[in-house]
């Protein structure tokens, strides 16, 4: 292996954030290619347990991406997500996970571009902070 | 007008460059002309700034860098807080005659601005602080004005507006260092003036044209 | 379970940076993928038939599509499938066209990716459950918020299909602001005389209720379920009572500025907004009606001979059910006090575009007579300037309003035929006149109307000696100009109206940076919103002219007949249920909810032999959001089509 | 209210009137204004043409000098060093790659933190107007102004952070508390000519004459600046306009220091108001308002 590449995981919700990332492939803006989308409806549907399996897993970085505020599909599904991850990220933090690993955003469905920007940013904090070996499991 | 150019100087990497060493986006302008609509020096302009952000973005260096707008810019900002495409077309204009002053193309008509400038820098380095009868008079001589506004010094000198002696600053070592470290560090010619040949050009076009005009008074 | 996986190359677009090849060779390696095929455009005819005829042939039973976004093609490919006999939710699609191919250049690693979400994709479907839809039924009626030319014409056409509409509009008539112009461009027709019959029309239809002078005040439910709650304001005069004789208004003494009029003219504190309003009932402006301000007065009420005012009126917020809402709520002026420049607005002898419709209207303030506003006198030199607020980043919108060029040239125009000793001046950017005999009027502005058209934005305009003085350049001569003009015109853009957020924020309407409503798609869906069963119309959305205006509007009211004529509403199965013996009947879920679909359920435990409190999902309410799912504590309550296990499944294939 | 005090070249030759008004003004109403040891040219427009870093690094320099004084807070007065300091401040703050390069030409770390303020900001914003009012013993009444303000002292708006852009305010309402009637005009921030005084005199001329005229068409009898540049080209310039274009039209060009100082009660020499070319004792002679010693 020439270079150690993150490997990032987003959960994003349908109508805003995955639409955003849809945006930012139309309108062809270039980003790392290190996230691997997995579409939700909501932001509000992502069990904290997702993510904590996702880093167990190997994942250097989680995602977790919906509506702006007050612009949820559902009305106040990011509010819940917001207050939820909030508290899982006091958590992680205290379980001695780099936080940069763990992070929230709200791209609306017009904002490919910043899509393309947070990733870009994303990919490059990932790598700052390196393999994620914090709570990979032990295989032997 | 009276240039041809060809898809070689539109190719050519002077606007990138530009983007890249100054930060202003060239390609966003979309030539509305609210730049050149409120510049108050337009008047005396060659080409108007509008012209300017356009020819480079075709490329066209050598006449951009040789025009004589950019030296007659008074970095008064109008036109940077008024472009509609948030483009700081002032600092385009610096860039643009930091660049003259690196290739050393300077418009003969032009060459009151960068010589007072080059002696206006060079006066703070010896001095530390602005000497102005040393600033007037090596620009009066060398710019060919021998006796311009010579009918103003003694009122100056009366008001005590003007010291015949310089200012003096107890550290000008200090002073001299910062110079050098930043002509060093910015890549520009520091010492020299400006270019003896231009220099003596321009004199000699002063002259004959004072003669010229004595000549058909 | 045999799984079948097929590439799609769409052209160059996937292909040209995924090596679609390897990407079915990798998938065809997948466990549990039984066929894998790559085509050059899947969702096409003989794509489909591809896969139809690969699940007959392999006898695959889940599929896996790597393509575009299932926004665009899910549906597509459900039907395909189902038509080979596969339920039509054990599909999944791997989104390699616009997560992948199209933001990334590098041939290798962008291959790499195509392979790892296709097999995220094949994990997933592995764990889908056959889903049937469900049915609801449809209230036959549409909603149509706004009550301008494109809420008219909407409320016309679902009208003519016999089918109900409701207008709701905020002011006291409808109308809107075409009923502010005077002419229309190109033909020159005047907007009255062809915007007054359609108002009739509306009046008159015993298809089109109308609320005017009120609000949306709260929307819920779902597509043909619509529940609106909608504030009709106190009008203070008996709708029903009154009958348009105007002898109150006549004899009220109280004189304001009008808004109808831009403020050039005056209205009574209860007014009319216009002669031709519909409907003709007036309405008490509370703010500076002397009865309500100092209880005297009361003129109106001892006038009315078939007491319709009514001073004690209360507002009143009734509650509709609709199948269908259409937002045509139109769009507001930008705001050119922003431009110190300009004189922050200052000046009085600047006006906007909307004042001189006003002005130059013969039933107008002025009688139809151009003049300045600060002393009254007829104007000889009249500077217009486009792109006011549009095409501006730095202080107004970045978008193009599209419609200035050509009511600012209809402007020269009009200024011409009213004052043969007027001249224009229009300072323009670019002209864009791209419409049906549109250049040609532009055309015939400059020729024969002698309107001077130069290239460029005026950067300041101050007054000196009672004129504006006018300083802006023609790029195209090199030419700095300075006009000192009687009157000054700003085509001032068009922007979103103020509340047009909240709005979104109750339809469950997306809405963009500027304001403006997000459609469910650029082209093909440009009426549409992602909310099914809610449409748009006009310029909410982006800036439009009128023939474009009615043009969606026509268009929305057939997406909503569409829904209209339905027997009964299928119903996605991605909705929430809950598995009653894992349920400890907690409730978090109940309270998580957004939508209160979660209701409490007894069941008889078998093992307790007992009663026991579980959660138990409304299906017709469900929206399908999968909040509940995330305060379970046992996992108990699950969202079809984005289960648990799919979620893991995919996680662990990471 | 104590400020380290940058005057600049200006103020120690051609305008050393603004230099003494603004330290008789700050004196009478406790204002302590102790000038920088040993400052520096700031480079003005000529360093931000030729030499980039060089622009930053001689303004740094003199904060540098402030802080080494334990202040945070360095007063000026001429619009083109204010706005020299405030864009090195703006850099300082914002540019990592800029500041990297200017800290190591002046040999010191340096992110922004000395506080750069304009003396009429200093008069308006932190003596405060209403203070200013109850110190008028010698109000200006009838004295008709225009107020110019220039090009530099709102511009950039983001980094001087002063006053309006298009219709700046603060001389204006200054000028009121002194009961002079500021007049409207619409040439507060025309240019000049600015730093072609000596190179492109005819263009200095040209915009200094039309200020001149507007100005006058308005009514002005004389024009208040904040900026020596400014003052000198149109108090110097005057008699060259009226050679030029024939207009003659004697307005005495002040400092907005001068009339607060004369406001204040403060002798006309020592506020240097015999200093100008354009002689403004006789207006001020004919609206009253010099103190009578």
């Amino acid at each position: 292996m020439s270079e150690w590449e993150p490997k990032i995981v987003g959960f994003l919700c349908n109508w805003c954030s995955y639409a955003g990332a849809d945006l930012a492939g139309t309108s062809r803006l270039e980003y790392p290619p290190n996230i691997r989308i997995i579409r939700l409806p909501c932001s509000g549907r992502v069990n904290p347990l997702f993510i904590l399996k996702c880093l167990s897993n190997g994942a250097d970085g989680v995602l977790i991406s919906g509506c702006h505020i007050g612009d949820c599909h559902y009305s106040e599904g990011n509010f819940y997500a917001r207050r939820r991850f909030a508290v899982l990220k006091k958590l992680l933090e205290y379980l001695g996970i780099d936080p940069r690993r763990f992070q929230m955003s709200w791209v609306s469905a017009s904002e490919g571009d910043k899509w393309a920007r947070l990733v870009t940013e994303l990919v490059e904090e990932i790598k700052q902070a390196g393999p994620n070996k914090d709570f990979v499991r032990k295989n032997d | 007008m009276k240039w041809f150019i060809s898809h070689n100087t539109i190719r050519s990497s002077f606007q990138l460059t530009l983007e890249k060493e100054c930060g202003e986006k060239v390609s966003h302008c979309y030539q509305c002309g609210k730049c050149s609509a409120g510049c108050p020096i337009a008047f005396q302009m060659d080409y108007l700034p509008n012209q300017i952000i356009r020819m480079t973005q075709l490329g066209m260096e050598q006449q951009v860098l040789s025009s004589r707008t950019i030296w007659l810019c008074a970095s008064c900002l109008t036109c940077t807080v008024r472009c509609p495409r948030e483009i700081d077309i002032a600092e385009i204009m610096d860039y643009l005659r930091r660049q003259a002053y690196k290739k050393g193309i300077i418009p003969v008509e032009e060459t009151e601005i960068p010589l007072f400038n080059k002696i206006f820098l060079r006066n703070i380095e010896l001095f530390g602080r602005l000497y102005e009868m040393g600033l007037i008079g090596m620009f009066n001589m060398l710019s060919g004005e021998f006796f311009k506004d010579v009918f103003l010094a003694p009122k100056m000198f009366l008001k005590q507006k003007i010291s015949i002696f310089p200012p003096r600053v107890k550290n000008i070592k200090e002073t001299r260092a910062i110079f050098k470290r930043s002509g060093k560090l910015g890549k520009a010619h520091r010492d020299k003036l400006l270019n003896p040949r231009l220099l003596f050009l321009n004199l000699s076009r002063k002259i004959i044209g004072k003669i010229a005009k004595r000549d058909n008074s | 379970m045999k799984i079948g996986v097929f590439v799609c190359h769409c052209g160059t677009n996937i292909a040209g940076t995924v090596d679609v090849e390897r990407v079915s060779q990798a998938a065809s390696k997948f466990p549990k993928v039984k066929h894998s095929a790559s085509y050059k455009y899947m969702c096409s005819n003989p794509g489909q038939n591809l896969v139809k005829d690969a699940i007959k042939k392999h006898k695959l039973d889940r599929i896996v599509i790597a393509s575009c976004s299932p926004s665009l093609h899910e549906k597509t490919f459900r039907k395909c499938v189902e038509a080979a006999g596969i339920n039509p939710y054990l599909i999944e699609m791997a989104n390699i066209r616009e997560h992948c191919s199209w933001v990334h250049k590098d041939r290798e690693k962008a291959t790499q990716k195509a392979i790892e979400l296709t097999r995220l994709a094949v994990s997933k479907v592995s764990r889908n459950k056959p889903l049937e839809k469900t049915y609801t039924t449809i209230e036959k009626k549409v909603l149509i918020i706004g009550g301008g030319i494109s809420g008219i014409q909407a409320a016309i056409d679902i009208a003519f299909a016999n089918y109900p509409a409701v207008i709701v509009e905020r002011e006291p008539s409808i109308g809107g602001r075409m009923a502010r112009f005077d002419k229309t461009f190109p033909t020159l027709d005047c907007a009255a005389c062809i915007l007054t019959p359609k108002m009739v029309t509306v009046s008159q239809s015993e298809h089109v209720t109308m609320h005017t002078y009120s609000e949306i005040e709260e929307v819920s439910g779902f597509v043909g379920n619509f529940t609106v709650k909608i504030r009709k304001k106190a009008r203070s005069v008996d709708i029903n009572k009154c009958t348009g004789c105007g002898a109150c208004y006549n004899k009220c003494p109280v004189k304001v500025p009008s808004e109808f009029d831009m403020g050039l003219g005056k209205r009574k504190a209860i007014y009319t907004p216009f002669p031709q309003a519909v409907p003709n009932v007036p309405v008490i402006d509370r703010e500076n009606c002397l009865y309500f301000k100092t209880k005297k007065c009361g003129i109106c009420k001892k006038i009315c001979t078939v007491g319709a005012i009514d001073y004690d009126m209360k507002d009143e917020v009734i509650e509709e059910k609709f199948g269908a809402i259409i937002v045509a709520t139109g769009f507001n002026q930008f705001d050119h006090s922003v431009y110190g420049e300009y004189g922050y607005g200052k000046h009085k002898d600047m006006i906007t575009g909307l004042h001189f419709e006003r002005m130059v209207n013969s039933s107008g303030p002025t009688g139809g007579k151009i003049i300045r506003p600060s002393d009254g006198k007829e104007v000889r030199d009249v500077v217009f300037i486009q792109c006011v607020g549009s095409r501006d980043e730095q202080k107004g919108l970045p978008y193009c309003s599209r419609l200035c060029c050509m009511y600012t040239a209809k402007h020269a125009l009009l200024l011409r035929e009213h004052n043969k000793d007027s001249q224009a001046y229009v300072f323009y950017i670019d002209i864009r006149a791209a419409g049906k005999n549109y250049e040609e009027f532009v055309k015939k502005v400059q020729d024969e109307y002698g309107a001077i058209y130069l290239r460029g934005r005026v950067s300041r305009i101050f007054e000196k000696g009672g004129k504006l003085i006018v300083r802006g350049a023609d790029t195209l001569s090199g030419a700095q100009i300075e006009i000192k003009a009687d009157l000054v015109v700003l085509a001032t853009g068009l922007v979103a109206q103020k509340d047009a957020p909240s709005l979104a924020q109750m339809l469950h309407i997306p809405y963009d940076k500027n304001n403006l409503f997000t459609e469910a798609h650029p082209k093909l869906a440009p009426v549409e919103t992602i909310t099914s069963g809610i449409f748009l119309t006009g310029a909410c959305q982006s800036p439009k002219d009128i023939p474009d205006t009615v043009a969606t509007a026509s268009a929305a009211s057939v997406k909503a007949l569409g829904l209209m004529v339905q027997d009964k509403l299928a119903r996605e199965p991605l909705i929430a249920s809950v598995n009653q013996d894992l349920c400890s009947g907690c409730l978090a879920c109940l309270k998580a909810c957004p939508f209160s679909a979660i209701e409490e359920d007894e069941i008889e435990d078998r093992k307790l032999r007992r009663k026991r409190t579980v959660a138990k999902v409304r299906e017709a309410v469900c929206t399908g959001c999968g909040n509940c799912t995330a305060v379970c504590r046992m996992a108990a309550i699950d969202l079809e089509g984005f289960t648990n296990t799919q979620i893991m499944e995919e996680v662990e294939t990471l | 209210m104590k400020y380290a005090y940058f005057p600049g070249c200006s103020l120690h030759s051609t305008a050393k009137e603004y230099d003494l008004s603004t330290k008789e003004v700050a004196r009478a109403l406790g204002i302590e204004l102790i000038e920088i040891p040993d400052w520096i040219c700031c480079g003005a427009t000529p360093a931000h043409i030729t030499m980039h870093l060089l622009s930053l690094a001689l303004p740094v320099k003199n904060l540098l000098k402030a802080k080494e004084m334990d202040s945070f807070e360095v007063v000026t007065c001429c619009a083109a060093c204010f706005s020299r300091l405030k864009i090195a401040n703006h850099f300082m703050q914002n540019d990592n790659k800029h500041r990297k390069n200017v800290e190591e030409i002046v040999g010191e770390p340096y992110k922004g933190e000395v506080k750069v303020r304009h003396f009429l900001d200093v008069l308006i914003n932190v003596f405060g107007l209403k203070n200013l009012t109850e110190r008028v013993t010698n109000k200006l009444s009838g004295l008709k102004v225009a107020c110019y303000y220039g090009c530099l002292l709102t511009r950039p708006p983001e980094i001087t952070q002063l006053d309006d852009l298009e219709e700046p305010h603060l001389m204006d309402d200054l000028m009121k508390v002194l009961d002079a009637e500021p007049v409207k005009w619409p040439y507060k921030t025309e240019c000049c000519g600015a730093s072609f005084s000596l190179t492109k005199t005819d263009i200095v001329l040209k915009l200094s004459g039309d200020i001149l005229q507007m100005a006058h068409d308005e009514g002005a009898q004389a024009i208040v600046v904040a900026c020596p540049l400014c003052q000198s080209n149109l108090d110097l310039r005057q008699a060259a306009i009226k050679k030029k274009y024939k207009k003659d039209f004697n307005i005495p060009i002040l400092y907005f220091t001068q009339l607060v100082g004369l406001s204040l009660g403060i002798e006309p020499k020592k506020l240097g108001l015999d200093k100008h070319i354009v002689n403004p004792l006789p207006l001020l002679k004919e609206r009253k308002v010099l103190v009578d010693k």
